[in-house]
């Protein structure tokens, strides 16, 4: 047992952090620490930055051409871009769907998809949920019809993250209606520039559009998009999920987020309020515990000795933390969190923020905006469910 | 011991609940939100209902009723989650009535009771937070009166009211005063506020004022515990409604084949919002029955009151997002813009802790509802 | 509306208090207040100084020789008898089973159980719950089988409160298995001095023996002491579990022990720690809620005019207000608490008590005891059944 | 940055988990708390398994392990909640060696690592609560050492305890000291504690003492450390089986004629355990891993084990008491007693609400499990 990385791992962390710094761009990470506004560009170009390097798929095998990476040194990755202000990766592509194309994908498939993902030229999107259904993903509506070589897809996604953006998307779609939910599945992939295909953002409530519906009118899809078996998708997908655990917690972006809390707090004087510091100290406390859950999981995952299956805790723990970070970032600020000014949250703007501060101008708007996170991927109580199941069997 | 509404009260309810629901519909209420967060068309219909002069004596063109009748408005204006802010207007009843010298009343009274003048209180500065006593504002004597320099934020509605109640130290001492906003020497800068309301930054430059009491801490807190006993009963109406459009979703939504109101998880969450609901109302009524009470028995139960408050409103609101799943978070959804008015409320008046650092720090040896 | 008490009723709350002051016996008074044990003696010696007042039933109405008091009257009765120190007057006769008779006994029945109940000379227990029951009542088992103009009862009956004094009891015996479990229950009351009962306490985790476990090995019960009818015992049962609603939150008894958390914390030095000090302020604000909660209750009741069916919240609000006050006295305690002493849980003991403050010796005690106030009377999980079946239908 | 236990590891859990298992059940237990609380006896077979030698060098006849294996084996000790003070001998063991001159380390540590010796910290005093800076306790010179006069209160089996490490103000500055209790003037009263092991008030009435160090309150805080560190290893192990007894208890438990395992609020509640107890788990791993670094990193890290840890024994205890429903509360069953340790553990060496205060003010700019 030890706390301590390894010389090679600090070394390597090193190196990682080395080169974030020369790479990340200013105007990007201060951005992101001060959750001002992001735009297409600014992701993209960070993907860009990620992909010329051959890191955007951090996590793929060597002979995809990923860096081949433990589970420890995708964690130290993840953690010094987080901590260094980097934006998150949208994951739609590289963490995604190439692991699927990878497992499942014909190597023409293979051949022709994922450079583009690895080098973050092309956006892809996620189509999974869809009216009504929420956590139960196996409700598939959205239906594809075989007529010679094409699909004919028809129907509905929603909550597509950042699909107003998007350029590709992987969509579960209805290929039959025989058997249970889960067996008539597919897993295609979709031009979103094909004909019949309609992106409408949603409005969330801070007043931005984060995520889309998506319709599918008729559009035809060239049976080469299908991943593996027809009717086989729900495997595909379950696959998915089951990828990529430790990083659920999103613990790295908890610990910058915390250092900012305590920033803002001392901004705003109640850093020095036992009251309001015992709060950020019962935070921290949370804060530490989950980085240790983390590194346990990764230990174990490293060594392959134990398999601990706490993913579900891991979700819970991570949203809440989120959750609480930005509400007592905005509580901290108090009144001067309640002025809704949108200019105020993007970089570089000149106008008075009441009281003079503009960096509480997001606060309250994160805070909402992070209600979310104890909703989507799974939500709370689904994980709940996940967790009693495992330890009561 | 009696909390029954009378006949008459009972009355008021209906016909503000009646307006709320007819004329101050989503639809109205967002296109309001669009155009800026107030309407005095909106504010001039509470007037039209006699509300504005609800706690203003007769004499002075007002209704003459009390705290009970203004909680029971408050409720129903916070199932509707109106904009205009009528809490100020019972501040600035309360004020103007209890601390003002005769001439100020006169002048001043009748114009809000019929809608004429909307009055708000500006007494939030930056270095403030939630401390009342905090004041940088200065008021000189000027030769016919006195002139005020300060900058106050938050202001509710501050570039659309016709006058603000303004705290600042005269002497070394707080004092009260009323500000026009025509006056030379304003400026206002306003904006949306989280709730889709307006507020405003004001800015005092040796602005002409009137005397309202030198007396002004005890005339701020006194106006404070209204505004308190005001939004406690708005946050029971909003979480009332929040409650009912979850229970509502919850009955109606399927997931897995079955209604989520059959989860027994879920079920629980539910019983715990009702729980928050229902101590959240006791402490409404318990707000509003102290606010005539002795300063400092007001002060003490009223910190309690809005602690509950705080307590409940954030879990109220909360639960009823997470309760809804996705569609929780749009903002086509009603229920998203209930936790955004409940997170504002909780702000507002000072927060949860801020209170139980009240309550903390006046509690005695005895306990209970009377001690 | 008015928080105000009428002059009517605060000059009945001082004709209580009188009374309570000139004949509630100071060292029965001096152990209630601190938490020290209390004999059957104690209790008992305070229900005939009750019941010689006529007030032992005190909710009971005039005709049955009780005051006739309304909802207030009883609640502020109920309080000045709280905070004087009185014991709580051990329910099983007068207020659960006396109702009971009253309603459906005959009136042989009533002249012959009421005047021992009214007195406080017969000390009734309860015969409710069974092993494995737990909360679902109805899974009656103990059998009760009519041979004459006797029923001869066999089976047990458990967590019969204070039963190791009882000399009667009412029990709930299965008459018929036929229909629904709840049909073919009937209402019984036995003579614990009859051939075949036999009590055996149960120790609980603070070592005392609050509870028993009541065997029945064919005892014969006269057909005389059946209530009402055969098989409808289950819709009496209901009437008395429906009986008494508004001290189900006990917060007469929450208001005295705040009182006496505070003089501990005093005593520990911790009453000036911001921390804890904290900690009894937000429990002054619970109780102070649920205060306002049952007044709200008593007013509906006194004008009959909007019921408030809210009684889960009650027994909700009540018991965790009444566990987190005995684990504040605990914790102000601290390393203090946890000396395991019994004897100085006796009045009068005059042993060394480590670090010399003997109040301290029934904290820990009393916080391990009251854990039973979430699990006993429709645990606090089947109370938040209720409460969301009646919110969502 | 490894979090495996080695193969020497695993069988020292072993072999403890063996003699917990079959040495020291329910019943024996009950028999031992029957007769006082301590048993010489069983402490005599920690012993004979080397334990007792654990963390004292080969040199002076121990084993020479560290933090870890402590961890190791408390965890051990926690699953039969084992009522000699197993955690005393490491802080004694760590304190004789850290702090100790050679000549009292030679004295002592091969008794101690033979079990022939039982020291035992004896620090609480009626005025300190948990702040380990108040000390009344005096120190004075003496023609060959030192003499101590002073209370101390719940002793670890303080009756039966060979000797007690004793802190003390010599010249006005906390010194550390070694009192046998067998010296004059010292006298002991014992008696049982919550949790059925056993206590003592100690009295010293200028007892012949001998000096460990002069820089005092850094031992204690070290020796405070290795407690707290052992205390979160024997709750995790509590907690481990208190979890497991109730889910046995929920999948055996019918009610409404369905396994109560199979209500989802109570499952939810098997989540939140589960949750609770691994947090637990992980902090524990980070006081042992932490203990051996520099004072200031190592005093806070076990703060913020000694929190978490707080945090999750009483919701585990608490709610597994709850899970059980009435069985849960009677003294025949085992996890009322679980519930009873953990509660006691939780006011071992400063409570939740201490150490929330330790770990706020000695909050730092930066965040995490290194910072």
């Amino acid at each position: 047992m030890d706390l301590a990385f390894t010389p090679e791992e600090q070394a390597f962390r090193e190196t990682i952090r080395a080169w974030v710094q020369a790479n990340l761009p200013a105007d990007i990470s201060h951005k992101v620490h001060n959750a001002l506004r992001l735009s297409r560009d600014d992701m993209q170009r960070w993907a860009r930055i990620l992909g010329k390097k051959g890191w955007l798929g951090h996590g793929w095998p060597k002979e995809f051409g990923g860096p081949g990476w433990n589970a420890v040194q995708k964690h130290l990755f993840e953690e010094e871009c987080a901590l260094a202000g980097a934006p998150r990766v949208v994951p739609f592509g590289p963490v995604m769907v190439a692991p699927v194309i990878m497992a499942f994908g014909t190597p023409g498939q293979q051949q022709r998809f994922l450079p583009g993902i690895a080098s973050g030229d092309v956006w892809w999107s996620q189509g999974y949920s869809e009216p009504g259904a929420g956590s139960d993903l196996a409700s598939v509506k959205c239906k594809a019809e075989r007529v010679g070589d094409k699909y004919i897809v028809n129907g509905q996604k929603t909550w597509t993250t950042l699909g107003q953006y998007g350029e590709w998307i992987f969509c579960l779609v209805r290929t039959s209606n025989e058997g249970k939910p889960q067996t008539g599945i597919s897993f295609l992939l979709i031009d979103m520039k094909s004909p019949g295909v309609t992106v409408r953002p949603i409005k969330l409530l801070d007043g931005e559009c984060e995520v889309n519906e998506v319709w599918f009118d008729n559009v035809e899809v060239p049976v080469g998009n299908l991943i593996g078996e027809e009717n086989k998708g729900w495997t595909y997908a379950k696959h998915l999920l089951s990828h990529e655990r430790t990083n659920i917690a999103d613990v790295n972006r908890s610990k910058r987020e915390l250092e900012r809390l305590k920033r803002i707090a001392k901004t705003e004087g109640v850093y020095d309020d036992l009251r309001f510091r015992d709060e950020i100290a019962k935070l921290e406390v949370d804060v530490v515990a989950l980085e240790m859950l983390v590194l346990r999981v990764l230990s174990a995952e490293k060594s392959g000795k134990n398999s601990l299956d706490i993913a579900g805790l891991l979700k819970i723990k991570g949203s809440e933390i989120q959750q609480r970070y930005s509400e007592l970032m905005m509580l901290a600020a108090g009144p001067f969190s309640l002025p809704f000014i949108e200019e105020a949250m993007e970089a570089g703007w000149q106008g008075d923020f009441p009281g003079g501060v503009v960096a509480n101008a997001p606060l309250a708007s994160t805070y909402f905006n992070l209600r979310k996170t104890t909703i989507y991927g799974g939500s709370n109580e689904v994980q709940r469910n996940i967790v009693s199941q495992f330890v009561l069997g | 011991m009696d909390f029954d509404f009378t006949d008459d009260q009972e009355s008021l309810r209906d016909a503000t609940r009646k307006w709320v629901e007819k004329g101050y519909d989503f639809a109205r209420r967002a296109s309001i939100v669009k155009a800026g967060g107030f309407s005095r068309e909106a504010y001039g219909e509470l007037a039209s209902l006699g509300l504005t002069g609800l706690c203003i004596s007769e004499e002075d063109g007002g209704l003459g009723m009390g705290p009970v009748e203004g909680m029971v408005v408050m409720e129903e204006l916070g199932r509707g989650m109106v904009l205009e802010p009528f809490v100020q207007t019972l501040i600035a009843s309360g004020v103007l009535s209890g601390h003002a010298p005769q001439a100020v009343k006169a002048a001043w009274l009748p114009k809000i009771a019929s809608g004429e003048s909307l009055i708000v209180l500006a007494y939030q500065e930056r270095a403030a937070r939630y401390q009342l006593e905090k004041c940088e504002a200065k008021a000189a004597s000027a030769q016919d009166g006195w002139a005020l320099t300060a900058i106050k934020s938050i202001v509710p509605a501050g570039d659309q009211a016709n006058a603000f109640i303004v705290p600042a130290m005269a002497d070394g001492q707080m004092a009260l005063f009323l500000v026009e906003r025509s006056a030379t020497g304003v400026t206002t800068h306003g904006y949306g506020t989280q709730d889709g309301a307006r507020a405003a930054e004001v800015t005092l430059d040796n602005a002409p004022a009137v005397l309202i009491t030198l007396d002004g801490l005890t005339a701020l807190e006194h106006a404070i515990d209204i505004g308190i006993a005001a939004t406690c009963a708005e946050a029971v109406g909003v979480m009332d409604r929040a409650l009912a459009v979850t229970v509502e979703y919850m009955n109606t939504r399927k997931q897995f084949g079955v209604a989520i109101s059959s989860f027994q998880a879920l079920r629980h969450r539910i019983a715990d919002m009702k729980m928050q609901l229902e101590l959240a109302r006791s402490m409404s009524y318990y707000a509003s029955l102290k606010l005539n009470a002795p300063a400092e028995e007001r002060r003490r139960a009223l910190a309690r009151a809005k602690y509950q408050l705080g307590v409940s409103m954030r879990f109220v609101g909360q639960q009823a997002v997470q309760l809804h799943g996705g569609i929780g978070v749009t903002d086509e959804y009603i229920v998203s813009h209930y936790f955004k008015k409940l997170t504002q409320l909780e702000m507002t008046f000072g927060d949860t802790l801020h209170h139980l650092g009240e309550v903390s720090s006046r509690m005695q040896d005895t306990a209970g509802v009377f001690a």
